[in-house]
């Protein structure tokens, strides 16, 4: 593959900026709060400028090819060499991660849950930055596998230190079961290399060599890597660990794992699990899509269940991310575009959602939906906002969710070539019906949260109106491009899909797509 | 004399360590179970020494004895500590990471 | 001798030892009286050293008897009598979820021996292979394998000191 | 980039600023929207003139662009079709496959532009003084606009896309607007309710939008070089003879179903009372005019998928007469026994709606679309009304048996107006409901739907019983409760003590009898007896009234060809254009317009248009000598149709003259009966019970008379309209609000099992039963988070187990 760009180092720059950040910090002292949050910050702002520069040096002609490729010796004893690059489909995700992680630093600010100690929970996030963007970037599995796990951890401290009540349990829930997958996924990896003739760990390679293997083996290399994504995604059996986790999680953990660490699995099956076993992704492919279907009625389910607002969001991500994987599990460009859009989209949505719940959280001290009403009276601004991603989680046209809802739907409809039609016709029909419950728990939440009367305790004059306050400045500065985004997206969706198309397009090569 | 009786052997006693592990209580057995992996561990390392004909088999074996011989050391300082703050070497008693 | 009878000799003695081996390491992890537990042990690790004499590793044997049998086992002795007031039985050694390590342990045993036998069927041990000396031994450690030494002497000190900072009662 | 074939319009075809740029249309009001969110607060009054101004500029455009329209229809013969202006951007590409956002402009999208943005502007006005001081003043008018903006953007849509994103952008604004007093639980419930069933039927929507995209693509891809969203492709491709039966019946039905449940039909029509609870312009404008009528517009704007989809003009009867005629009756039933004012004209909105669809589905496509029209005035006329009379006469009540009567004497301007468009509704010569309706019913007897047709004269004539009904309960008889100026004392302190603290609005919701009251507060004329509303408010009724009455004659076959302009500027004529030119790889936009320009009718579609009209000659006579083409009945040859050939039903006076009949009938029945139950029932009731007991049902007028009277006085009587009534509302609540209501809470219901049983126990309860024996697998989750070693060796030692289990397996 040709470089296509000679400014093939500002994908490393942009990965590991953070950790130099982080080294800086180190040698802040602790008790200087503000300083380290301004380094931290500034970091953030950094690693972003070059995100943005590589935004404008990317070729979008050729956003199908992989750019600013390098590669360099690493790991030779394992054949495993520093190989990154970047795609149409790698870019948003890319990129929404330092504006996530920027925009969650800023939130921060004035928000750092306890117990306190800014330092390092800025390290966290700065090196879970690193992690993330470098697994949206790597093109070797090994490294692939080191930031996909590197994420692990950092996210595991935020959760079991900064947490709710009951954080040990939700962070080791987590930890273990994320662990539990990554076993599995590596020994996939490792088959796939020996499978693979042992020569290298490149993903361009195996996607070569890949589709040689026999198809009872790619089955089960398959198998491997499907129950490490689908852990990640989190996909309908193995979503157990995400309403915890969300619950426990501090505000700005929730927010970067709903926006990002989630889209971690699917973007391992888009490009890792299904091209390089384009075999096992046919068959498979009604088995994933009918647990996605499952997910979106059973999230949508959950969260009608809910009393606890977060966790209702948390559920939510299950019927959300179950679009996406349905999208994926159509195997036609057509819902790998809904899916990879509706990734984006639901990163900037329910991300907001999360921050949002943060606040009531900062403002009531409680989550508890029937204690909270007329949060409209109290704090218009906040209530509006809630309102508008609500309405965006729905898939409301005009807004960024329906562009990954609706044409995940459509893809639905007809599949690729050699998958049972009548199935997934009947998998689109599903899905419709999951956009009414959408609809349903998300105006039942709005209804109850936001209109009528607050209720005696939150009442005026009952002692809580020093902390209930509509929302503050750094609020605003985070949440804005969020807000602005999704309209963008959602008004003008081109934006993305004419970045990811090409791209999915090259990845689905396999299957004519 | 067959490689693989080694080295089955070695298998054999790994798994009754795990099992040991898994179900000991007794911070104490647990510890024994653990030397019970390293000596299966170190069957095999000779095992395959002897099949190569190179020494290394035998240098690490070497390193994995000092290195148990440490661990046990620690191990047990641990259990000691854990037994003088709370008169009980029960594993399922150490709760700092349950939630 | 005739290699032969050696190698039967061997075989004899391998399949003695192993068995004794087994039986201490399942009464290791079963039996309800830890001292008996250190005991059983004590036999496991010296049926070990023996294993090692059959595989031409007298040095490693004479450390393994050295070090375990008169080191480790002395530790784990002295643990359980700073740990526990009484010697003798007593009932939750185990604790009441356990069961489950049993098909764990079955399923990795089912899973290695299933490989094993799949990755050497009948390989043998050739009986006049060049047997690996002392010397060889030593010149590795200080030669190609130095630094792992100089890494593992930290691990002692480091041993060492935490242990003590650990028991140091203050 | 233009879809090209709009610049080759103009080659012979006028056109103009105004059409080629109506896209703008939605454009203005969309940014109003945000200049109210950002500044409306700020601005003298409070953001409305923002509103108004948009709407004003949407209504030059509008009437701007059906100027030119109708030059341009009038610059070609009758027979030719006229191409629609569209224009297109990409708007989102996937599949290689790019997807356009744009115009597409025609008789049927100006007609409703006019409407939707003369409708918006005068409730606009209204709203000013009607919601003066409310504390939402400004969302309220943001909502307002964004509505707008919504309903024009989806009747400009160029593709489905883009009408499903103005179709969910009302249902949005209809919810914020019904929840408009979100203070109260009734009105946010009735808002969440409307949303929802909406949303229900939208499921229709989705579904069959993607099938109609996957069945029609690839057609429209190689002969239009438009993608299986466009709506002109779609209308091609259902008349080409391409689509197999089942794909296009199965999307027209889904389609359908969504608009069932936007246009109140039933059985999705229980919302549609509820959503009174919002501000009265609201339900004037939404629920009344334009938003409802969405549904009836997409079947009419995608007509030929319904057309052939439901084998209109075949011989069986199909879905939409039948929902449309069942509609009718049973909403006209359902308005006899409502005693708030404003749910009898949201019944008799869901009647007429029915009679739209009845229309639609009998191939009355001019008619229905024409009802669309007058139908917007006269009801947006009444529904004001009624608001005019709520905010003046009647402290804020609806209730037209408590807080009304007599009414006439207070406030002539909105009796009048009140009156002339009942008559409209009604239907009565020469008002323009007239028209409409009466067209309608004569071309579904025509299309052969007899029975229907005999509906349509019954809905007919319920509907003149119970507008008479309503018009003599509010404006004739004794002034009664708040119209008789009662308790308005309390009104008073009310308005006093709010005025004082003018914050809680909602403050004396309370002991205000009707939920709409605090809010349309702050009327200093609390303490005043009922009178005539000012000017802000009655202009926009005389305006209406005027329409009411004069819009009729735009398509008057009654006075012959000459005065049936509409169906010569709207209804799309069904010639087979020629497409010659375009089958070839789509996309390439040098082909397209070259395509495009042969597909204008002057060379070769003349030819084809002249001999089919000349074989049409034949049958000239018995078509009411309209031109005749093969379009929607065989497939057309060398080219495609964009509409099929409708059937119209020649003007007869005596059938127009039975239906006035029928309607003044139902007038003087309804008339004399309320005259007796509420003037003078208290005389009528003494003596009567015991000799109608003694004479059964024997007696005539008298009797009827009595028993309607005791039927009003809560005694069970046999009579037609009340157990149908009842029975219809029973049903309604019962049944079907009932289902509606118990989908939500059983949803609820099951989803708390199922996350009780299956998420906490099962699911969950397997990986915690990773560590944990079988007794305590459920709810306490004890396994995974104990935090013991020994467990996580469990782990650890159990997934690498599997894992070299799995490796061996493979490497088997």
């Amino acid at each position: 593959m040709e470089v296509l760009s000679d400014h093939n180092w500002v994908l490393t720059v942009g990965t590991f900026l953070p950790l130099v950040g982080v080294l800086i910090m180190l040698f802040i002292p602790k008790a200087d709060e503000a300083l380290s949050k301004a380094v931290a910050i500034g970091t953030a702002a950094a690693t972003l400028a070059v995100g943005v520069f590589t935004m404008v040096q990317f070729n979008y002609d050729k956003a199908g090819e992989m750019q600013f490729v390098a590669q360099a010796e690493w790991i030779s004893v394992i054949k495993s060499s520093y190989f990154i690059g970047l795609d149409g489909i790698s870019l948003p995700l890319y990129f929404l991660s330092m504006v996530i992680t920027l925009l969650v630093m800023i939130y921060s600010w004035n928000h750092v849950p306890s117990p306190g100690n800014a330092k390092a929970f800025y390290i966290l996030m700065l090196v879970l930055q690193t992690g993330m963007a470098g697994t949206f970037i790597a093109r070797d599995l090994v490294l692939f596998f080191v930031f996909f796990e590197l994420v692990l951890l950092p996210m595991y401290f935020m959760i079991g230190v900064w947490g709710g009540e009951n954080r040990q349990y939700a962070s080791l829930k987590f930890f273990l079961y994320t662990m539990f997958g990554s076993a599995l996924m590596l020994v996939a990896f490792l088959a796939l290399f020996f499978k693979t003739g042992a020569e290298s760990f490149a993903i361009p390679f195996l996607i070569e060599n890949g589709g040689a293997i026999a198809k009872n083996t790619q089955i089960w290399i398959f198998a491997g890597m499907f129950v490490g994504f689908a852990v990640k995604v989190p996909m309908f059996p193995f979503h157990t660990w995400l309403p915890d986790a969300h619950t426990q999680a501090p505000t700005q953990g929730s927010v970067i794992l709903a926006a990002i660490l989630l889209k971690l699995g699917t973007y391992g099956f888009v490009r890792i699990a299904i091209p390089i076993l384009p075999e096992a992704a046919k068959e498979w492919a009604p088995w994933i899509g009918l647990l996605a279907v499952i997910g979106i009625i059973y999230g949508a389910l959950g969260c009608l269940a809910q009393t606890d607002m977060k966790r209702l969001i948390a559920f939510s991500s299950v019927a959300h991310m179950g679009y996406v994987m349905l999208g994926i599990s159509t195997l036609t460009s057509f819902g790998m575009n809904a899916a990879m859009f509706g990734m984006v989209a639901h990163g900037l949505i329910t991300g907001m959602l999360f921050f949002v719940a943060g606040s009531v959280k900062e403002r009531y001290h409680t989550l508890e939906i029937k204690r909270l009403s007329g949060m409209l009276v109290q704090m218009p601004k906040l209530g509006w906002i809630l309102g508008f991603c609500a309405m965006a989680s729905l898939g409301l046209p005009g807004l960024a969710g329906f562009w990954g809802e609706f044409p995940a739907i459509l893809s639905a409809y007809q599949p690729a070539p050699g998958l049972n039609v009548t199935v997934f016709r009947v998998y689109m029909v599903v899905a419709a019906i999951g956009t009414v419950l959408a609809a349903g728990y998300l105006l039942w939440l709005y209804q109850r949260t936001a209109f009528g009367e607050p209720t005696e305790e939150f009442a005026a004059g009952h002692g809580h109106d020093e902390d209930i306050h509509d929302v503050n400045k750094f609020e605003w500065i985070a949440w804005t491009p969020l807000l602005i985004a999704i309209v963008v997206f959602g008004v003008y969706p081109q934006l993305m899909f004419q970045v990811l198309d090409p791209a999915v397009g090259v990845t689905l090569k396999a299957f004519g797509g | 004399m067959l490689l693989n009786q080694f080295l089955m052997l070695g298998a054999v006693l790994f798994c009754i360590g795990v099992y040991g592990v898994i179900v000991r209580k007794n911070a104490v057995l647990v510890l024994m179970s653990i030397e019970l992996i390293l000596n299966s561990v170190n069957i095999n390392l000779l095992a395959f020494s002897l099949r190569n004909g190179t020494p290394d088999g035998h240098t690490f074996a070497l390193y994995v004895i000092a290195v148990a011989a440490a661990e046990v050391g620690v191990g047990l300082a641990m259990v000691l500590l854990m037994y003088r703050n709370r008169r009980s070497v029960g594993l399922d008693d150490l709760s700092e990471m349950k939630g | 001798m005739l290699a032969s009878d050696v190698l039967v000799a061997q075989n004899v003695g391998f399949a003695i030892i192993a068995v004794i081996m087994v039986i201490g390491a399942l009464r290791v992890v079963t039996t309800k009286n830890v001292v008996h537990a250190a005991l059983w042990l004590v036999v496991v690790l010296a049926g070990a050293a023996a294993q090692y004499i059959l595989l031409a590793a007298e040095f490693l044997a004479v450390t393994q008897v050295m070090v375990y049998i008169g080191a480790v086992m002395v530790l784990f002795l002295f643990g359980t009598m700073l740990t526990r007031a009484q010697i003798g039985a007593e009932k939750d050694l185990n604790n009441k979820n356990g069961i489950i390590g049993l098909p764990i342990a079955v399923l990795l045993l089912a899973t290695m021996l299933i490989a094993l036998n799949d990755g050497f069927k009948a390989e043998k041990l050739s009986a006049d292979a060049p047997l690996v000396s002392t010397q060889q031994v030593s010149d590795q450690i200080f030669g190609i394998y130095l630094l792992p030494f100089w890494a593992l002497s930290f691990v002692l000190l480091a041993a060492a000191i935490g242990a003590i900072v650990l028991a140091r009662r203050d | 980039m233009f879809s090209a074939s709009t610049e080759a319009a103009e080659v012979i075809l006028k056109s103009g600023w105004f059409l080629e740029n109506a896209f703008i249309i939605p454009i203005i009001p969309a940014v109003a929207f945000f200049l109210i969110i950002f500044f409306g607060k700020k601005m003298p009054m409070k953001g409305s003139e923002f509103g108004i101004v948009s709407m004003f500029a949407a209504l030059v455009m509008s009437i701007g662009a059906a100027y030119q329209w109708i030059q341009r229809v009038n610059g070609v013969s009758e027979e030719t079709y006229v191409k629609p202006i569209i224009r297109s951007w990409t708007w989102w590409q996937n599949d290689g496959v790019s997807l356009g956002i744009g115009q597409h402009i025609d008789g049927l999208s100006i007609t409703i532009l006019v409407v939707v943005a003369f409708i918006s502007s005068l409730v606009q006005i209204y709203s000013t003084e009607y919601l003066h001081g409310d504390r939402r003043y400004t969302h309220f008018f943001a909502s307002l606009t964004l509505f707008s903006a919504g309903m024009l953007n989806m009747v400009v849509a160029e593709n489905m896309i883009q009408l499903i994103l103005g179709w969910e952008l009302m249902g949005l604004c209809s919810f914020m607007l019904i929840g408009h007093w979100w203070e109260e639980g009734a009105n946010s419930r009735a808002a969440l309710k409307a949303f929802f069933t909406t949303r229900t039927g939208d499921i229709g929507l989705l579904v069959g939008t993607s099938v109609l995209f996957f069945a029609a693509n690839d057609w429209t891809q190689k002969t239009l070089g438009v993608s299986g969203f466009s709506i002109r492709g779609l209308s091609a491709w259902a008349l080409s003879g391409d689509p197999s039966s089942a794909a296009i019946t199965v999307g027209a039905v889904a389609l359908f179903i969504a608009c069932i449940g936007k246009s109140g039909q039933f059985p999705l029509h229980t919302w549609l009372p509820d959503a009174m609870a919002g501000p009265t312009p609201v339900s004037s404008l939404l629920h009344s005019s334009t938003m409802v009528v969405a549904g009836v517009f997409l079947v009419a704007r995608v007509y030929p998928v319904f057309y052939e989809g439901m084998n209109i003009y075949g011989n069986s009867v199909n879905f939409i007469v039948l929902i449309g005629g069942v509609t009718i009756v049973i909403a006209a039933a359902l308005a006899f026994v409502q005693n708030d004012i404003k749910k009898v004209l949201a019944y008799s909105t869901v009647s007429q709606l029915g009679y739209m669809m009845m229309g639609l589905g009998a191939g009355a496509w001019l008619p229905a679309v024409f009802h669309i029209f007058t139908h917007a005035f006269f009801k947006a006329c009444l529904f004001l009304g009624a608001g005019s009379i709520s905010h003046s006469a009647s402290h804020h009540s609806f209730d037209m048996k408590k807080d009304m009567g007599g009414l006439r004497k207070f406030m002539p301007i909105t009796f009048s107006t009140w009156i002339i468009s009942t008559l409209a509704l009604c239907g009565v010569f020469p008002f323009s409901g007239f028209f409409s309706k009466d067209e309608i019913i004569d071309n579904v007897g025509y299309a052969g739907y007899n029975f229907f047709m005999i509906v349509g004269l019954f809905g007919a004539f319920l509907t003149a019983a119970y507008m008479t009904r309503a018009t003599y309960l509010t404006f004739f008889g004794e002034p009664r409760g708040a119209a008789a100026g009662e308790h308005h004392d309390d009104e008073h302190d009310a308005h006093a003590s709010h005025d004082d603290h003018g914050h809680d609005a909602h403050g004396h919701d309370a002991h205000a009898h009707d939920s709409h009251a605090a809010h349309d507060s702050h009327d200093d004329h609390g303490s005043h007896g009922p009178r005539e509303s000012g000017l802000i408010i009655t202009v926009p009724l005389i305006l209406l009234a005027t329409l009411a009455l004069g819009s009729g004659f735009l398509n008057a076959p009654a006075f012959g060809e000459k005065w049936e302009n509409l169906k010569k500027w709207v209804e799309p004529r069904a010639e087979v254009v020629s497409v010659t030119g375009i089958a070839k790889p789509a996309g390439a936009h040098g082909e397209t317009r070259l395509a495009a320009g042969s597909e204008e009718p002057v060379d070769d579609g003349h030819s084809e248009a002249a001999d089919s009209g000349s074989h049409s000659k034949a049958e000239a006579g018995k078509d009411g000598g309209h031109h005749y083409s093969d379009c929607g009945s065989k497939t057309p040859v060398g080219g495609v149709c964009y509409a099929p050939q409708l059937k119209h039903a020649p003007f007869k006076w005596w059938k127009a003259g039975m239906s006035v009949g029928i309607v003044f009938l139902g007038m003087i029945l309804s008339w004399l009966l309320c005259v007796q139950l509420y003037t003078r029932k208290n005389k009528k009731l003494v003596g009567l019970t015991e000799r109608n007991k003694a004479l059964g049902a024997g007696y005539s007028f008298l009797a009827n008379k009595y028993y309607l009277d005791t039927l009003y006085e809560k005694i069970i009587v046999r009579s037609i309209a009340h157990p149908i009534s009842r029975g219809a509302y029973w049903f309604n609540q019962n049944v079907l609000d009932g289902i509606v209501n118990g989908a939500g809470t059983s949803t609820r219901k099951t989803a708390g099992w199922v996350y009780r049983n299956v998420d906490q126990k099962l699911v969950d309860g397997a990986v915690n039963g990773a560590g944990t024996s079988a007794e305590n697998a459920g709810g306490a989750l004890q396994p995974v988070q104990s935090g013991k070693v020994n467990q996580y060796g469990a782990l650890l030692f159990g997934a690498a187990a599997i894992g070299a289990l799995v490796l061996v397996i493979i490497n088997f």
